[in-house]
């Protein structure tokens, strides 16, 4: 404790210097120091506290594999129980000779539907029906649509429907170009959810194909500048240029139908006007009108018709 | 015109912190390099002005240039001054077909008809947001460049914001607003606030939203406490259920910073114990108004802690649900609970 | 409505049980991360948000040798709250079993008649009444200390003393205001 | 007058934009071409000069318009005050020119706002702008704008005592509505004693009624109240909402900016920002009154000299030395911020012996209101407080109390509310040594106000902090103690226990609140003993208080002796340590000593009467340390400690009760060993009885001594008084009788 040597008393002649002692040293503060220097201390052997980790770790573990095994025993009866159905055919009449564990029984038929059920909700996602959750006690559903492109999945948009007298959305993460009210409006009245959501679908996935587009355009075709576009995706200026003839050429994509993801109308633009007619790009219209706008802009390139 | 320019200019010099002057004006790049550099921005603003005018009169720049300079600015600091958010609505059948080049010439045309003396300009952000200012005259005036209105709009979607509008220019923009956009009418959203991008997300609904789903979200796992062996929680389940519906109402993720709500009372008094004012027939009119740094983020923690009960009032929940942040409570004719009616 | 009893479970070997209730469960989070540090006797920490706990996880729950409540004293729910808990528990825990900690007295937004309140309360019921600075790390570390001097009393880890005894002498008191008078 | 015609012409706008007409704009081209010529050539002949010439002896009138003479001089003088500051010359005269008005009102901001001072701001410039405000038509804005510069460059004026002077005059503006703010925070800074009279009061009074509790005038009545508490009548509230705001705004980028820049020359705190005045704008400016200001008032010394011959009154920032002090003792001027008077050792001088206490009002009031605002009513909650700046704050109060060796009541005050909501961690030292400076509380109080709340700290809190608080409470009896020795009049028991903490305190008051304190000690180290299973720390620390308690009848002659409880006693002698146990030997020596003399006192007055039984306690105690530690009769006195003989045959020690002593005591044994191989070096089984016997014994015991355990030593040579060879080991101790 030679810390508390500090004077505590200031320098009695009066210099105007400020005082510039630390009272706070000495005993008071070094038993603070002490302190925090005993909890470093006591802190250090962790060891012991890891090894209870490590056994909670274990307890967890053992816990898991016990209710694995159940599960798996549940499963060999429910096989069981299912061939036994199959080869006993109809016959319910020997049911009741069964009498040792009846009620057994009735869980595992009840276990069995369970997983039928689960099994056929698998399958209807997987031909694309819709995913619906209940919400706020069956007062409202949550319907979750997945968009996907050239089989790449993309945005995922959810809605929470009231589902009262007339279906009416409560709320939903569709971008507010997709007129949702207008969609709505007809099916709600006579709760006709598939006749509201499939058109909806339709739409959000054209949009999401041609956001998709837009964006392989920007990244395949460096070449090609995109000179004019919006957020519905619904106009596309793109500026061409032709290596053979040395100009270049203005290409506008029209998608009045917002349900497609293919141009309703392609219009050039160039000062040469013969170009235009020449059947090339004749070609290359019908080429973008049927094909999506990255695709084409690839095959021209390989006729290079542009560079 | 020449001084009108000059006070534009010396205004903007206010206005603009020096921090972002240095950049704003390399952005708008009618400086030769050299002057560029030799501006001293350590000397008054008053000095640094005179300096910039001096500049612009060599560069032989005019007002349009300045108000180029203003635009820069604004765009890339709007959250300053109050704005609106209004709705286009019952679009034409080729509303969505709009594209910028008939949008631009529709609305100045139109407007130049409404009133002469309006100087208008337009810019295409990179976020595909139109960006309009307004410079208002009247017919005998030119147009005043010092107080411009501000207009942003998203092709195609039915929101635009508005900045620094008097109610006589309203009628005028919202005019040529509904011709050139291809809708018949525009309302209130009833959604204003200083933060530009708060209120566009909100209405843009760019922020993560939540919903109910089959399978555990991801609020579960993100809101996991790093589970130390011997520290048990009691409530747990309790919590995160608190917190999905929280996120559900409210959104998760970081939110729009959303900074009032404003909720006019219309609905009778009600309280045993004061008899005069609960005979009073007519309704006892109160504002109510919420501040906050982030006014959705703080309710939601209310909600997520339990300090608002849940399932949350809608009250609350319909702020982000509806986008507004302006509400008129009154009595529901049937039933004593109060209700949100969109008036006004 | 389940009382929580102080004996109703056995005591596990050299082990004490703390049971931390604050309403915000901002602190006791913190608090609890600092406790289980302690490495003299196996520390179990359960977190609450109020009183009464859920039923469902009695048989895991080890009996709880000291009951926090943690009250912020700039919001009045979180007293209320706390006022509203304590009818949950066995009146045996009140013999030294339960103390309060107030976070934020030294707040401006604190209304002196809350803090009165408190005290009242943590008076008439015989207990321990801690102050803790929330805000910082070493607030939090000696808050955690402090407890754990109760506790390891409380869980009967200290020889020649009892909960009912160091609460007697750390019991708190209401001061009658005399001192306002002659320091203001 | 012309003035007024002008006031017609020109359109009164801040910065002057009256550019829409052509002529201005031309004019300001060319001003501003001016401005860059100045930049370019660097003053071959100084431009600046001849600006201020401009405006000091520009003739009334003069038109603005069009003016590109006066232009290009105001921006010369702009860039010069925004880029080093003006002189004080500079600056008396551009004050003059703004506020006479001589080119019209609506320059008047323009120039104000340029008035950045590089050292200091001349006094009577302030003044004579003072008197302008009375006479001539100055927009109220500009007023304000006034104002609020004066305040901002408060601290930089080289002198007071003519604005005290005018104090009245300044005073008359209260009345005006805009201004009022600004003027109270002004008049505060100025206030003093004799400032304060009734219809002053009355004024304001009434002015609070007219524009409700206005927080500015309730820190200018509050400070009223501290100066003269008869007149003013109206109760303060404990906490007021905010002080004064804080008005430097316009000038704080600017003023910073040169201070910064000639830091060397002179350090000024950026005027009032840092006094307690700021509340508003504390969310900005965490703990803005924490950091002290350094005490100075802008001057450096060459000039000082010659001021100071034409001035009466010195700053106290001048003074260097005693020495100089003493001989300006009568002619002081205390600085606007008493919390600076702590921060240097010649003020703190000052606050010793002066004797008109407004200074010391003013220091309390101040200090007072500080501590309260940083500590109880935090506006964050506490989340920075353990900042530096708090920090630095305590220690610069804990060394103004040290050095005064006595305590201000304002901080005493916060320190009772303090201890009921503190933590026991914040700060821990600096509050702890706070606390120890408190002066004598009166026993009726102290139960509450400092036992309870240290009682209940103190038992739920780490050995650490047991340790320092009964340190701390050592350190309160010691000052006690010492204030009593020094205070103390033979006449009559009346002392009075700090000149400033006028608590005068009979001495049987005294010795109740002694008494109160150590029974209170006595018991926290008994139980803490219990409690932390006999810490040796702690036990040092306690047997440090006794030391002290000990001796309190012959060191500072105050006549009590209180004898420690077994609980502290026994756990000492018993102790593992043979430091501890040589320290109560030496605590009971001076018992001796002390009570010794008490009985020689008592036969010359009745005055001191030691209780009998605090005599028999006392032989009880020495019976059985001389029982344990020389003739190892332990446990058999039984007074103090009964133990059944069951429990010490279980020990399985053999003979038990006869074995314990100076050579069985575990503190020892280590020793009695050595000792042992020293005594018989060749011996190879270990016996340590051997050393009971007549002689080893008696080597035995001044081995020890030699080992530096004087207070056995002194415990030997004080309490045992027959030492007989024949009989062996038996001793008598020297008890007292009565």
């Amino acid at each position: 404790m030679n810390k508390q040597q500090v004077d505590i008393f200031p320098t009695k002649q009066g210099d105007g210097r400020p005082l510039n002692m630390e009272p706070a040293k000495g005993v008071l503060s070094h038993l603070s120091a002490l302190e925090v220097r005993a909890r470093s201390r006591q802190v250090q052997p962790r060891q012991r506290s890891r090894v209870e980790e490590l056994r909670a770790r274990a307890e967890a573990l053992t816990v898991q594999r016990d209710r694995l095994k159940a599960e798996i025993h549940a499963h060999k009866g429910i096989e069981k129980h299912k061939t036994r159905l199959n080869n006993r055919g109809a016959a319910a009449a020997e049911e009741e000779m069964e009498t040792e564990d009846n009620e057994n029984e009735q869980l595992l038929h009840l276990i069995a539907r369970v997983m039928d059920l689960k099994q056929l909700l698998y399958a209807h996602h997987i031909i694309g029906g819709y995913d619906i959750t209940k919400t706020r006690r069956g007062k409202g559903i949550c319907v979750t649509l997945s968009t996907a492109y050239e089989g790449v999945y993309l945005e995922t948009y959810n809605m929470e429907l009231d589902v009262g007298p007339t279906l009416k959305i409560s709320r939903h993460n569709v971008p507010p170009f997709i007129p949702l009210g207008e969609l709505c409006e007809p099916a709600g009245r006579q709760k006709d959810l598939r006749g509201f959501l499939d058109p909806l679908l339709t739409r959000l996935n054209a949009f999401a194909g041609r956001r998709q587009q837009l964006r392989l355009v920007k990244e395949l075709h460096p070449s090609v500048t995109v000179m004019e576009s919006n957020m519905l995706c619904s106009i596309l200026v793109i500026l061409l240029s032709t290596p053979r003839e040395k100009t270049t050429l203005l290409c506008t994509l029209n998608y009045t139908d917002h349900t497609r993801c293919l141009p309703t109308g392609v219009h050039f633009d160039c000062e040469d006007k013969k170009l235009l007619e020449s059947s090339k790009w004749k070609n290359n219209r019908k080429l973008l009108m049927e094909t999506p706008v990255h695709k084409a802009l690839g095959a021209m390139k390989n006729m290079d018709c542009i560079g | 015109m020449e001084d009108q320019m000059k006070s534009l200019l010396r205004q903007l010099v206010r206005r603009i912190p020096i921090r972002f002057l240095k950049v704003t004006l390399e952005k708008w790049g009618r400086l030769t390099v050299a002057q560029q550099q030799n501006i001293d921005f350590t000397q008054t603003k008053w000095a640094l002005a005179d300096e910039l005018i001096a500049y612009s009169e060599e560069n032989r720049l005019t007002l349009r240039h300045i108000t180029e300079l203003e635009m820069i600015y604004v765009i890339d600091n709007p959250n300053q001054g109050m704005w609106h958010a209004f709705q286009l609505v019952d679009p034409e059948s080729d509303a969505p077909a709009v594209e910028l080049m008939q949008f631009k010439e529709q609305f100045k045309s139109h407007l130049n008809e409404l009133v002469r003396n309006v100087s208008v300009k337009m810019k295409k952000n990179t976020d595909e947001a139109v960006w309009i200012r307004i410079a208002w005259g009247d017919s005998c005036s030119r147009p005043n460049n010092m107080r411009p209105t501000y207009v942003v709009h998203y092709l195609q979607t039915p929101y635009v914001f508005v900045t620094r509008l008097t109610s006589k220019q309203k009628t005028l923009l919202s005019q040529a607003m509904i011709i050139a956009t291809r809708h018949q009418a525009i309302k209130d959203a009833h959604l204003s606030g200083r933060n530009f991008s708060a209120i566009r997300d909100l209405l843009m609904q760019e922020y993560e939203q939540v919903f109910p789903a089959k399978y555990p979200s991801a609020l579960v796992e993100r809101n996991q406490i790093a589970a130390l062996p011997n520290i048990e929680r009691e409530q747990a389940e309790a919590e995160v259920n608190r917190l999905q519906m929280a996120c559900e109402a409210f959104g998760g993720g970081k939110l729009p910073q959303l900074q009032s709500v404003v909720y006019k009372l219309e609905t009778k008094f009600k309280d045993p114990s004061n008899q005069t004012f609960t005979e009073r027939e007519k309704p006892f009119n109160c504002v109510v108004t919420f501040t906050s740094k982030n006014l959705l983020e703080s309710l939601r923690h209310c909600a997520s802690s339990g300090i608002a009960s849940t399932p949350i009032t809608p009250l609350l929940s319909s702020i982000p649900r509806r986008g507004r942040n302006y509400f008129v409570i009154t009595d529901k004719v049937s039933g004593p609970s109060s209700q949100i009616n969109p008036t006004v | 409505m389940s009382l929580l009893k102080p004996f109703s479970r056995r005591p596990a070997l050299n082990t004490a049980t703390i049971l931390l209730v604050e309403r915000e469960e901002e602190f006791q989070q913190r608090l609890a991360e600092v406790l289980v540090e302690e490495t003299a006797v196996t520390l179990n920490v359960r977190l609450a948000k109020s009183l009464p706990l859920p039923f469902e996880n009695q048989h895991s729950r080890p009996r709880i040798d000291l009951v926090v409540f943690i009250v912020n004293l700039t919001s009045e729910l979180s007293l209320q709250s706390a006022r509203a808990s304590l009818k949950y528990l066995d009146p045996g825990y009140f013999l030294g079993k339960v103390c309060f900690m107030a976070t934020n007295a030294r707040n401006a937004a604190v209304p002196q008649e809350r803090l009165d309140t408190l005290r009242g309360l943590a008076a008439s019921l015989r207990c321990t009444l801690l102050f803790a600075e929330d805000q910082t790390a070493d607030g939090a570390t000696n808050a955690s200390e402090r407890l754990l001097t109760i506790l390891k009393v409380a869980a009967g880890l200290v020889p020649m003393t009892t909960a009912l005894y160091l609460s007697n002498l750390t019991m708190c008191t209401v001061p009658s205001n005399t001192n306002e008078v002659d320091f203001d | 007058m012309e003035a007024m015609q002008y006031l017609s012409e020109s359109p009164d706008s801040i910065n002057s934009s009256s550019n829409d007409q052509p002529v201005s704009n031309r004019n300001l081209n060319r001003s501003q071409r001016i401005a860059e010529k100045e930049k370019r050539k660097n003053e071959a002949e100084d431009p600046f000069v001849a600006a201020v010439k401009y405006f000091s002896d520009v003739e009334a009138g003069t038109p603005v318009m069009g003016n590109d003479v006066f232009e290009g001089n105001l921006v010369v003088v702009e860039k010069v005050a925004y880029a080093e500051g003006l002189p004080p010359d500079a600056i008396s005269v551009m004050l003059e020119f703004a506020m006479s008005l001589r080119m019209g009102t609506s320059l008047c901001p323009r120039v104000l706002k340029c008035l950045i001072p590089a050292t200091v701001v001349p006094q009577d410039a302030v003044v004579r702008a003072v008197a302008w405000l009375g006479v001539s038509k100055i927009p109220i804005s500009t007023q304000v704008l006034f104002i609020k510069w004066v305040l901002t460059v408060f601290d930089m004026i080289d002198a007071k005592d003519q604005l005290r002077a005018i104090y009245g005059f300044i005073f008359s503006f209260v009345t005006e509505e805009n201004l009022c703010p600004f003027i109270c925070h002004l008049l505060y800074l100025l206030t003093t004693k004799q400032n304060v009279r009734v219809f002053r009061i009355r004024k304001l009074l009434d002015l609070q009624d007219r524009l409700g509790k206005q927080p500015f005038l309730l820190h200018l009545l509050s400070l009223y109240k501290v100066f003269c508490p008869e007149l003013v009548t109206l109760s303060v509230p404990s906490r007021m909402k905010r002080g004064f705001r804080n008005h430097n705004s316009p000038w704080k980028s600017a003023l910073a900016f040169v201070q910064k820049k000639n830091s060397a020359a002179i350090a000024p705190s950026a005027g009032v920002t840092l006094t307690i005045k700021d509340q508003s704008n504390r969310r900005k400016r965490k703990h803005c009154h924490l950091e002290l200001p350094v005490l100075t008032c802008a001057l450096n010394k060459e000039s000082q000299a010659e001021l100071s011959s034409n001035r009466k009154l010195v700053p106290l920032a001048h003074l260097r030395s005693f020495a100089e002090l003493l001989e300006n003792m009568h002619r002081i001027e205390l600085p606007a911020q008493m919390g600076s008077l702590l921060s240097t050792s010649v003020a703190l001088h000052y606050l010793d012996c002066v004797q008109e206490e407004s200074a010391l009002l003013r220091l309390n009031f101040w200090l007072g209101y500080t501590l309260r605002e940083e500590f109880l009513f935090c506006r964050d909650g506490g989340a920075t407080q353990n900042s530096d700046e708090a920090l630095q704050f305590l220690n610069r109060l804990l060394c103004a109390h040290q050095f005064l060796q006595e305590g201000f009541s304002s901080s005493e005050g916060f320190l009772y509310k303090f201890l009921t909501v503190w933590d026991g961690c914040l700060m821990r030292p600096q509050i702890l040594g706070l606390l120890s400076n408190i002066p004598v509380v009166p026993s009726y109080k102290m139960g509450q106000l400092l036992l309870e709340p240290l009682k209940q700290l103190y038992f739920t809190s780490s050995p650490f902090f047991k340790c320092g608080l009964l340190e701390c409470l050592n350190g309160m009896l010691r000052n006690w103690l010492t204030w009593h020795s020094v205070y103390a009049l033979e006449d009559n028991m009346d002392i009075s226990i700090s000149s400033h903490t006028s608590i005068y305190m009979t001495l049987s008051g005294l010795k109740d609140s002694v008494s109160q304190l150590v029974q209170f000690v006595d018991h926290l180290a008994v139980v803490g003993l219990q409690l932390e299973s006999c810490h040796s720390l702690l036990l040092n620390f306690i047997l440090d208080f006794y030391e002290t308690v000990c001796d309190m009848f012959l060191k500072y002659g105050l006549p009590l002796v209180v004898l420690p409880s077994p609980g502290v006693f026994y756990p000492a002698l018993l102790a593992t340590d043979p430091v501890s146990v040589d320290r109560l030997a030496y605590i009971m020596h001076r018992y001796k000593v002390n009570l010794a003399f008490a009985k020689s006192q008592l036969k010359i007055t009745e005055a001191f009467r030691i209780s009998r039984q605090t005599f028999s306690d006392f032989n009880h105690y020495v019976v059985d340390m001389v029982n344990f530690l020389w003739n190892a009769k332990a446990f058999q006195s039984g007074v103090n400690v009964q133990l059944d003989e069951g429990i010490l045959q279980r020990s399985k020690v053999p003979e038990c009760s006869t074995s314990f002593d100076l050579v069985y005591h575990p503190a020892f044994m280590s020793y009695a060993i050595d000792f042992h191989h020293k005594c018989w070096p060749e011996r190879k089984e270990l016996d340590l009885s051997s050393i009971k016997h007549v002689k080893p014994w008696s080597w035995y015991v001044e081995y020890l001594f030699s080992q530096g355990y004087d207070g056995l030593e002194l415990f030997k040579r004080t309490n045992i008084n027959r030492w007989q060879p024949v009989k062996g080991d038996k001793e008598d101790s020297g008890t007292m009788q009565l």
